[in-house]
């Protein structure tokens, strides 16, 4: 006979509000097999745990019900605490009386009778339980960081000065992401180039750190401390082991002519190309799509030229296995493009801009590339449609952010300060200029960002507008800006020279696609999601896989270096052990049932499921069943809802313990 | 504020199929953003949908549900990379033995709701209740329960038969 | 020009109105955050006491009676910039029709008397003849208005041109508009419609 | 002669047509006829309500526009619109009450009848751009407008708000530049072709409709327009009736005839200048055309 123990707690108030706590205790104390139950403030503080410690002692309790909040809050504390007490903490289970009952519902009747409907379930089901013993896994002490951005490029660094090795892959031909692409940086000004750029090279120069560019994730598979993973690496056309980056090619190659991506297409670059001086590595790729002796099968010029022979038109794909046993994700973001559909609305954002009809309408990161050193015109403003430098030039903020009618609602959060930064490098390098800034709210929150802002308009003469913009129009070679002053409450009309759009930060496109290979889960705009908003920001929901950037949502560079660091000493906290405890949730073979049928087999999507022979003990092969390999079992059930005998069995989701719950109501 | 209860003639027993990973996660989450459903739901946690028996339906509805809702993550977003797959082309046979069997589809919600929909969840929830409400009490197999002392254990020949097709 | 103070409390900010205007408009007074694109781009911002986001404002809190005082929901054009380029999807152009609606019932006095009995008359003619017949509705509006001699100059070309019709018949299914009409203000006086 | 049309349509004119916009029905009527589409005028239509009705009272607004979708229903063929406002009231009413089940049960309740509301609502741009194509309009041009440079005036309520008319994009609309550019015309890249001309002030405001049409005729002829080309009677009466008073108080000259799309259309497959309504017009257009030996 069983000896359950109920502890139903109020929450604070959370519970007690609506839920009538103590005579769901009452209630429950008089189902069969119960042997102790009381309500108490905060089962989840030191004096509730102790409570329940003391009640197993005292009370000889063999099963426990906690009824409290949801499981995936706190059902690891009470186990815990099952466990000290000297119990298998799987003979605890967690009744969900807050999230599912006492949040949700405001008649105190119906959330009473429905508490006691759910604890009873639970009191039910834990008769069923049985003790699980903890399951132990190897660990692979190497880990994969996707994305070599700063946040990719941070990460790798901290894991791998901590001794471990680290496979980093990188979609672009170089490291560096978005942050190698920008001027100067906010609140301090210093220049882009200058900081990032020496831990790229210390990436490049790591013993523990193994580059792959120009590379994608193919196939993703395994389980914490244990992963398998694909990596394609595209074809380069240079021998990176030959390469010695003299650069030669590039000089020689006839193609000239090709909008650089880097420098946001206003600069040009050559058919064989490193994005940028700085690349990481300095080996060049061919552009396949731009070159000539691909398109044609007539030039080679760049392989005549290269002494140590290193240019290679054959080279093909490759696809490499790497074994390891955490994965950083490290993807980052794109910035929302203006001339295309997003993601989840009907239309195409912002013809009333005129952007790409009118040559002086661009982005903040086209702005970016004229006002860096590294840029295509050395870092002078210059119009992109004559050359000319402009001397009134509008910004206009929250393009594509806080816009529902384009599909995204959230803030991007950095635009308010990188356009206060563009007005400020503007007003150093055209000193007779005047920028002005079109703006809904400025959210500058972060240590020294709002004096930043407040120097653009009190030191460096921004002159901020609350309003919006509704239209942009050319009108001979300016650019009519019509907006409003809301605080005056007039039309604002400024004849412009440039205008710079503030443009939103979305996910990476593929973004999704990445997520399902990796088993992840993502929201609605494809930024991934962490495992807890507050208590878990760099885990994944999946074990193992944690977050790292501005791919969870929109960062700057402080705030992504340090969720980098933080997805770093996660991974060394895996690393710490040798041996990974995980949840005995697997699935077991009743062999004694199992026919040998295998659809098992077939439905598993982690090919935990093996083929074993029975023989007797004169070797006879007696019949051949499925084996669960618990090591590789991830626990989902599926090959139990399948099984046409009814041989195999999920630990702690068994027919027993469901059919017990469904009787109970 | 006391809100009083709205008195309905019948209040429905709905019995909730969920996986832990989304629909769970995402009835948590109605709850800490305070969304407001009837109460008629009791929730049942399965690590995935590829976990959920068809027989646990017979068996809920046996046991005097009035409806019942299985829902898991959305195609493509599973936990387990496909057990909600598994689970859509299992039950989709399964309707048909049901509809064999007398009971009215319109008692038998899928669907699909990710963590991030807790609003979701309070429509599901909300919707098959109403509409389990106007339908009236499920006869049909309490009926048979009283009739068969049915254990929920498959040993009539026709159940059988239907249940190796699935 | 001297402003009243706006004494904002739970008994001065009519929410009832708000949600009049809501239920009438079927879009979010709340949703507004006030960035100003809809004063930026509407053609008759200018004429306005009131720019469009400012009435969203007054509304916002409230404060109907500011905004039925003054002209600007009789200026508006309902040309839809506003509601077309609103990054919120605020639609803009339906809560000045509710506006209108409920500034309409109330019978209040209006700074826009002009544009209150041209519409006035335009929905009279629907409702007498079916249709519209501008020569009628352009004399009727200059008389009622005591602008006797308004765009005289204009009379003549147009008839020349034949652009004015003298002469008009009526719908021969009149009755039926008269019906739609009835029927309206029946389901009003019991309180089924706004 | 009696060959069979290729395409039916229901005809709602709307009350401008019959009386100040007579040329623009007159050339619709002897277009569709040169271009062997049906155009069945809907047999005692109402008026839409326009933009007063919905101004005051949007219950009767959708009521009336329910109430011509219904008499359009009884006709083959999709309903045929010439006026950018009743189009736009149409379509608007078809929306909301697709997405108001209150407000659907309102009207049905004041109309005392089921709500037939599935009819396409198409405005003669959609007619000639999507249904009959632009090859086909092309094919049948035997006088191309080579050389004319023309002005395409949206006006407001063509594309907006977004979602509802569904004609074209509601920011940067080309439809009626693809029509003309068919049938061999010049456009003219220009910056007011989607400013309100303030139609709706014309009787109680008119001061406010000089000074926004003055803007929007001051861009034509900046940008080099030789004409304007509508698609609504409202605007063409700001533009066309009020220009030479917008000329004598903004102390300019515009000279610029406005045309609706079917007159122009008309003119580059062959009708002649009485079945365009040509001399309807105000700004005397016969100049221009001859110049560019047009007629």
């Amino acid at each position: 006979m069983s000896r359950i123990g109920v502890f139903i707690c109020h929450c604070g108030e959370n519970i007690s509000r609506t839920v009538d706590v103590e005579r769901v205790a009452q209630q429950v104390g008089k189902m069969p097999g119960v042997a102790f139950s009381t309500d108490y403030k905060y089962m989840c503080s030191d004096p509730g745990q102790n409570l329940l410690k003391k009640a197993i002692q005292e009370q000889n309790l063999t099963h426990v019900v906690v009824a409290a909040c949801s499981p995936r809050m706190h059902e690891k504390t009470f186990r815990k605490a099952v466990e000290a007490a000297g119990l298998n903490p799987f003979l605890c289970e967690m009744a969900n009386i807050r999230e599912h009952c006492s949040w949700v519902h405001e008649n105190r009747e119906e959330a009473t009778v429905k508490a006691t409907e759910i604890v009873g379930m639970m009191v039910e089901r834990v008769k069923k339980n049985r003790v699980l013993p903890t399951i132990t896994v190897p660990v692979t002490k190497r880990s994969l960081v996707i994305g070599g951005g700063i946040a990719g490029i941070q990460a790798a660094l901290d894991i791998a000065d901590c001794g471990h090795e680290v496979i980093l892959v990188e979609r672009e031909p170089s490291i560096g992401g978005h942050m190698a692409q920008l001027s100067e940086t906010f609140p301090t000004l210093d220049c882009s180039q200058c900081i990032m750029t020496p831990k790229m090279v210390d990436v490049a120069n790591h013993p523990n750190i193994k580059l792959y560019t120009y590379s994608e994730i193919e196939l993703v598979e395994g389980y914490i401390g244990n992963f398998q993973v694909t990596i394609k690496k595209r074809a380069r056309s240079v021998d990176e082991d030959k390469c010695t980056g003299c650069g030669v090619c590039m000089t020689k190659c006839p193609q000239k002519k090709i909008p650089n991506k880097f420098d946001q297409n206003i600069g040009m670059r050559t058919a064989i190309y490193i994005p940028f001086p700085q690349a990481v590595p300095n080996t060049p790729v061919i552009d396949r799509e731009n070159c000539t002796m691909f398109k044609t099968g007539k030039c080679g010029v760049c392989q005549k030229v290269c002494g140590p022979g290193a240019v290679d038109f054959e080279q093909q794909d490759q696809l490499i296995i790497e074994a390891v046993g955490a994965i950083v994700v490290a993807t980052g973001f794109d910035l929302y493009t203006i001339d295309e559909k997003p993601k989840g609305s009907l239309i195409k954002g912002y013809g009333e801009f005129g952007h790409g009809k009118i040559p002086d309408v661009i982005d903040g990161m086209t702005f970016e590339r004229l006002a860096s050193a590294s840029g295509p015109t050395g870092g002078k403003i210059l119009r992109p449609s004559d050359g000319k430098e402009p001397k009134q030039i509008v910004f206009i903020q929250c393009i594509g952010s806080r816009a529902r009618e384009k599909g995204i609602s959230y803030c991007s959060k950095v635009c308010c300060m990188y356009t206060a930064k563009h007005t400020m490098l503007y007003h150093h390098k055209v000193h007779d200029g005047q920028a002005y800034v079109f703006f809904m709210d400025a959210r500058t929150p972060g240590k020294s960002y709002d004096e930043f802002w407040r120097r653009s308009i009190e030191e460096e003469e921004a002159v901020y507008i609350r309003g919006m913009v509704s239209r942009l129009y050319q009108k001979g070679d300016k650019i009519i800006v019509r907006g409003s002053d809301i605080a005056v409450g007039v039309q604002v009309e400024i004849e412009a020279d440039m205008v710079v759009l503030a443009t939103a930060i979305q996910p990476q496109k593929g973004a999704d696609t990445l997520a399902q290979k990796l088993g992840i889960s993502y929201d609605k705009y494809n930024f991934y999601s962490e495992a807890h908003a507050k208590l878990r920001p760099v885990e994944c929901a999946t074990a193992g896989i944690y977050l790292a950037g501005a791919c969870q949502g929109p960062k700057d560079i402080p705030e992504t270096v340090s969720q980098a660091s933080a997805a770093a000493a996660k991974v060394m906290t895996l690393f710490s052990k040798d041996l990974l405890e995980r949840e005995p949730i697997v699935a077991r073979v009743k062999e004694s049932g199992c026919v040998g049928c295998f659809a098992c087999k077939k439905v598993c999507a982690y090919g935990a499921v093996e083929e074993k022979e029975i023989r007797d003990r004169q070797g006879n092969l007696i019949k051949t069943v499925a084996f669960v390999n618990p090591g590789v079992c991830a626990g989902c059930g599926t090959c139990q809802a399948t099984c046409p005998s009814k041989s195999v069995e999920l630990d702690g989701y068994t027919d027993e313990q469901i059919v017990a719950m469904i009787e109970s109501l | 504020m006391h809100p009083e209860k709205q008195t309905h003639d019948f209040e429905p027993k709905i019995i909730a199929f969920v996986c832990t990973w989304c629909t769970y996660a995402g009835a948590d989450l109605a709850g800490t953003s305070r969304m407001q459903y009837p109460a008629n739901v009791r929730v049942l946690k399965f690590p995935c949908t590829g976990r959920i028996d068809p027989v646990f339906i017979l068996k809920a509805f046996q046991q005097g549900a009035d409806g019942v809702l299985v829902s898991g993550c959305h195609p493509g977003d599973c936990h387990y990379i496909a057990g909600n797959f598994h689970a859509r082309r299992r039950f989709a046979a399964f309707r048909k033995l049901l509809e064999f069997v007398g009971v009215d589809l319109n008692r038998l919600q899928f669907s699909w709701v990710s963590a991030a929909e807790g609003g979701k969840w309070v429509e599901v929830v909300t919707d098959l209740t109403e509409k389990v409400r106007a339908m009236g009490p499920m006869t049909e197999f309490k009926e048979l329960a009283m009739e068969e002392q049915w254990s929920g254990a498959i040993n009539t020949p026709e159940l059988k038969e239907a249940y190796s097709q699935i | 020009m001297k402003k009243k103070k706006m004494i904002i409390s739970q008994e001065t900010m009519d929410v009832d109105f708000v949600r009049k205007v809501e239920a009438l408009s079927g879009t979010s007074v709340r949703r507004c955050f006030q960035c100003g694109k809809c004063s930026a781009g509407c053609p008759m911002a200018t004429f306005m006491e009131h720019p469009p986001n400012r009435v969203v404002r007054l509304l916002q809190l409230g404060q109907w009676q500011r905004i039925l005082a003054g002209r600007s929901i009789w200026y508006c054009a309902s040309c839809e910039t506003c509601s077309t380029r609103c990054p919120n999807k605020v639609h803009l152009a339906s809560i000045m029709d509710a506006l209108r609606k409920l500034s309409w019932d109330a019978e209040g006095a209006s700074k826009e008397s002009y544009v209150q009995l041209a519409n006035k008359l335009f929905l009279q003619n629907i409702r007498t003849y079916g249709r519209q017949y501008e020569m009628r509705l352009a004399a009727v509006f200059n008389v009622k208005s005591g602008q006797f001699l308004k765009d005289l100059m204009l009379g003549p070309k147009l008839l020349a041109k034949g652009k004015l019709k003298m002469f008009h018949r009526k719908n021969k299914n009149l009755s039926e508009i008269e019906k739609i009409f009835s029927r309206i203000e029946e389901m009003r006086k019991k309180g089924e419609a706004l | 002669m009696t060959r069979p049309n290729i395409m039916e349509y229901s005809y709602y004119p709307g009350c401008s047509l019959h009386a100040s916009a007579g040329e623009y029905d007159l050339s619709t009527r002897e277009l569709f006829k040169k271009l062997a589409i049906g155009l069945t005028e809907i047999p005692d239509w109402f008026c839409c309500g326009a933009t007063p009705a919905h101004n005051v009272d949007e219950l009767l607004s959708l009521s009336l526009c329910a109430k011509n979708l219904e008499l359009a229903d009884k006709i083959e063929g999709d309903v045929a619109v010439a006026c950018a406002a009743c189009f736009s009231r149409l379509k608007t009413t078809q929306h909301v009450l697709g997405e108001s089940d209150v407000k659907r049960k309102q009207v049905e309740k004041a109309l005392d009848a089921p709500l037939k509301l599935d009819g396409k609502v198409k405005h003669l741009l959609e007619i000639l751009a999507k249904d009959l194509g632009l090859e086909r309009l092309a094919a049948a041009v035997n006088k191309p407008l080579t050389g004319l440079k023309v002005a395409c005036y949206y006006g407001c309520l063509l594309t907006r708000p977004t979602d509802v008319p569904d004609l074209d994009c509601v920011e940067a609309p080309t439809i009626m530049e693809r029509v003309i550019e068919a049938v061999g015309a010049e456009t003219v890249p220009w910056t007011h072709r989607l400013e309100c001309c303030g139609a709706n002030f014309t009787l109680s405001r008119p001061g406010v409709v000089l000074q926004l049409t003055h803007e929007i005729l001051d861009s034509a002829k900046a940008a080099g327009a030789d004409c304007i080309m509508v698609g609504c009677p409202l605007c063409h009466g700001n533009l066309d009736i009020r220009q030479k008073e917008i000329e004598k108080v903004y102390q300019t000259d515009y000279n610029l005839p406005v045309f609706y799309l079917t007159q122009l259309v008309g003119l580059s497959v062959g009708l002649g200048s009485k079945k365009l309504g040509l001399d309807a017009m105000i700004v005397n257009p016969t100049p221009l055309l001859k110049e560019k030996k047009l007629l």
